[in-house]
């Protein structure tokens, strides 16, 4: 029984280990934006909280919340990742990490996706692109809402 | 290879010889063969129900009843004939009293909509359990909404059993309608569904049991169970797809109002008002699934061949097995009650999120289903986000237990 | 043997060679090779359909959505790719708005009981047509019932049209849904329903088309005909029986609430309350007839390689070739318009009733079908018991209509 | 192209004369007992106007109403068998012809049957049983509402 060179890519080494410690794991308490989201079909569920700079950088991001390896995986890595970005940069990050999961559109800075290049197994598994998104669709929540508080 | 011993002394039921009669079995899934122990999702299908679609379509497919040729009247025959098959399948009094659906979830939602919007008023109670399938919840529900009845349940014991204790509270004069899964989908529990009908009958309470995961699997006598509706679906039951039945007791359909209105239902039409037959048409508006209904009838037949009694000592045989080789998993949470069960074991590890677990088995060839299983109030009972289930059916066999349990082990090795 | 000529100079369209993907025309009945005229009620399949059946249940059977194993992932995209080829036939904008049912009666009834209920209060006018089937009819009658509301229609002319003159006096500011047959099943009759629709939503009414007999028949363009809803059934078109199909504009899918309550339409269920997916999911609650809707793809791939106006060019070709020469008849009373129409000729002979005809042509392998085709107000209307309808699909030829007309001419004499 | 046999045994000459130029077809107007029948599934409809002696026995009989052949013929071969018989005669012909048409239970008087044993060929066409039956359904509602109305 070889394990699939498929489920190898999936779950990557680094991937099992950003799930089974994941970073950034918790919750921020004073002044920061919090989103639930989930994927009811699932039941993953994911809590993110940032706290914005006045420049609308990320100052601090934390999450906590249940769910598969994939989405956990996901959702820690890029706390790493837009934590201290700058909106610009963030918002290049969300897109390219998107075409990354889903396999389609183009990639504007490679560099910077880093690690979360790993993640790119997801694409042979669509139903899992949700998983892996789960983060991303909450952190794109709380941008907005703080935006939308500036307004 | 493990060795097989179950209660020592009788050796274990073998129906290996019948996966001859499933084409589908008998495939490679990334490269390793296929176990496929998703049966309570759906059953795979016998080579004889197949044939018998191919057979229907090729000889005699025409619409039914309304012909007076030669294929409508075939047509009509085979299909009134599985009518008599499903009767006596599950025990009706009367061929009538059977009337097909799309399934279960069609049959309750018939009946939470024809018989509760005739008799739930305000303030009347829905009793269901905590281990209710989505389509055995959220029909009453709406229902409860619709007339402002209010929902109540019977919670479930850490066993996976009903908590008894609190029946007779819960059973009162203001329930209208008690409603029960007959085998849990998610637990495996087989409840008492008799001893309950019973008392509520007692106390004139009209009952429903979801047999979804029962007919085809353990004998089903709706009359011996005493309920007023039985609802179950084909495709657990190694018929088509599309294709299940509301068994209601005759004097109870008689005084439901029509559903859906159409074509077969009706007896006079004018263009202001309508008359309407009595059960089953009354309940059959519009071209049924003629071909569907016909390898309902099919698979009937194949699994009266098989045998009913055959079919649930095998799965009871199989499941007793898994579950002795499965508790042996470390950090695995076993869901529902240690003895008698359906033919199911749904399963949390703590190493691995259920996706995860269903993902790693798909690519060596097994497939589980991982989630909620449409019982998402069981998982927040349980505390789970979800588990993995293994379920079987009589072409399953100890070897393909024995394959899952290797992959489990290096699942296991993997994620932790 | 009969000599075609029509119009002069094109000669006819000749799809005989498909007969050969229609395993079930090559048979005799009574002796005779059968001659299968009753396609208005179901149509035969193609093997190409009822193989696709097969190698569903041989290869990828498996409930879908719900899994993350490979059988389930295979079952999950040839139904959903189903769903973008139905969506394209019928020229949907989004392949969310097509909702699969059991058939046109099922998606009349979703609207009459989802939309109605929603909508429809004390008073107002629900407008359809003297010509409506009765699973057009009914759900209405019914959904009037529940709300107080009033059904109107608009009456047919002699000439099996709809009585257009009375179109303003009729669709006023208090009808809240006008419902129109676009082929009528019993006339023929091709109605006007771009029109008919454009003048209701000039007014904010809505409209739905019921489209049993012009999908696959003649080319269906949801977005052209202009209405908000749309239904179909699948076994009309060379698709299994029990699948068929409600199109929905999204902004009134948007607004509707859920009708069935069950698996696969919720979002977050406990055991007080649920919510709910969006369309089609919120509409498609418990497990769907998933071969039957591949089967719906595959028949739908089909028809596109015929070429759907090849087969409407056929259909009125054969139709009036069989009108002409039933002219002859002595006795004979055509319902429905002369020209322009549906694949079919309903009519009624005064030396012989509906019943004893049809009975006599089965004896000769020629099937007919006899009676008021769900259509009793239309009866009434034509003042006669009932009628006798040949009606055709692309794989009938001018020979069987000649077989037809020798088997009428018999009847004649031995009835006369 | 053979006429089938079993089509012959349904639509005999004597069937055919019946439905074509029905006996006893009409009205009966005073005292009499009127009973309206239909086969709604084939659109048959029949009336039926019966006067009852004293005794019970059937003074007239009269029907008229539209349907096919077999209920037509049925209907008039039915009031020249029974008009002017006792009612324990007509309870046994209707027994005997319900046992003719449908093939199954035994025959107390075959000879009292006469003609209405032209109609056995309906066994082989069960649809249309009911057709054969729609006079005698009326009939029997006819005796039925007669006796209640005595009592
Ligand atoms: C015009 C029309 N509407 C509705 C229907 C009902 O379709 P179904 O019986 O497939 O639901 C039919 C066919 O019987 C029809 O011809
Ligand atoms: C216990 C139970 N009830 C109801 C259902 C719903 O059945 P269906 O989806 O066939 O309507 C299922 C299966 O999914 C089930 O397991």
């Amino acid at each position: 029984m070889a394990l699939s060179d498929d489920l190898r890519d999936l779950y990557q080494q680094v991937i099992l280990d950003h799930s089974k410690s994941p970073r950034n794991h918790g919750q921020l308490t004073c002044d920061c934006v919090h989103v639930h989201g989930d994927n009811p079909s699932c039941g993953d569920e994911i809590d993110v909280y940032v706290k914005f700079s006045d420049d609308g950088s990320i100052a601090d991001i934390k999450f906590d919340g249940q769910g598969c390896a994939i989405s956990q995986a996901s959702a820690s890595m890029m706390t790493v990742k837009v934590k201290g970005s700058s909106r610009t940069k963030v918002n290049t990050l969300m897109q390219d990490f998107r075409s990354t999961v889903m396999g389609e559109g183009s990639i504007q800075d490679e560099d910077a996706l880093g690690e979360l290049q790993l993640l790119e197994g997801v694409q042979k598994f669509p139903q899992r692109v949700k998983c892996a998104m789960l983060g991303w669709r909450a952190l794109e929540q709380a941008i907005q809402q703080a935006e939308e508080a500036k307004c | 290879m493990r060795i097989v011993v179950l209660g020592k002394t009788s050796p274990m039921i073998d129906l290996s010889h019948l996966r001859a009669d499933f084409p589908i079995l008998h495939q490679q899934v990334h490269g390793e063969p296929l176990v496929y122990f998703d049966n309570a999702a759906s059953s795979q299908k016998p080579r004889a129900v197949i044939q018998e679609l191919t057979r229907y379509y090729e000889q005699d497919n025409a619409n039914v009843h309304r012909g007076l040729h030669e294929l409508s009247n075939r047509a009509t025959d085979t299909f009134e004939a599985a009518r008599k098959k499903v009767a006596r399948f599950i025990g009706a009094a009367n061929t009538h009293e059977v009337i097909f659906t799309r399934g279960t979830t069609e049959s309750i939602n018939l009946v939470a909509n024809v018989w509760a919007n005739q008799y739930l008023k305000a303030g009347d109670v829905i009793l269901y359990t905590g281990m209710e399938h989505h389509s055995n919840l959220v029909p009453w529900q709406l229902a409860a909404k619709r007339s402002g009845a209010v929902v109540k349940h019977i919670p479930v014991l850490d066993d996976g059993t009903l908590d008894l204790s609190l029946l007779d509270s819960l059973l009162t004069e203001q329930v209208k309608i008690f409603t029960c899964v007959h085998v849990s989908n998610s637990l495996g529990t087989i409840n008492p569904v008799r001893e309950l009908c019973a008392k509520a009958r007692a106390l004139g309470i009209t009952t429903l049991v979801d047999g979804a995961q029962a007919v085809g699997h353990l004998p089903v006598n709706v009359q011996e169970i005493g309920c007023d509706f039985y609802a179950f679906s084909g495709h657990k039951m190694c018929a088509p797809t599309g294709i299940g039945g509301l068994w209601g007791r005759a004097e109870k359909l008689a005084a439901m109002q029509p559903w859906h209105g159409g074509g077969e239902m009706i007896e006079v039409v004018t263009l202001e008002t309508s008359s309407y037959k009595a059960a089953p048409a009354r309940f059959e508006a519009g071209t049924p699934d003629i071909a569907g209904v016909i390898g309902l009838g099919a698979a009937v037949d194949y699994l009266e061949k098989v045998g009913i009694d055959t079919i649930h000592q095998h799965g009871r045989e199989l499941t007793a097995y898994a579950l002795q080789c499965m508790a042996e998993l470390p950090g695995i949470h076993i869901l529902g009650p240690q003895s008698e069960r359906g033919a199911l074991v749904a399963f949390h590890l703590a190493c691995a999120h259920p996706h995860d677990l269903v993902e790693f088995a798909n690519t060596h060839g097994l497939a589980l289903r991982g989630g909620h299983h449409c019982t998402q109030p069981l998982m927040k009972r349980f505390k789970v986000p979800g588990t993995s289930r293994a379920s079987f059916y009589f072409y399953n066999t100890t070897a393909e237990v024995d394959r899952m349990m290797d992959i489990l082990h290096r699942a296991v090795k993997f994620f932790s």
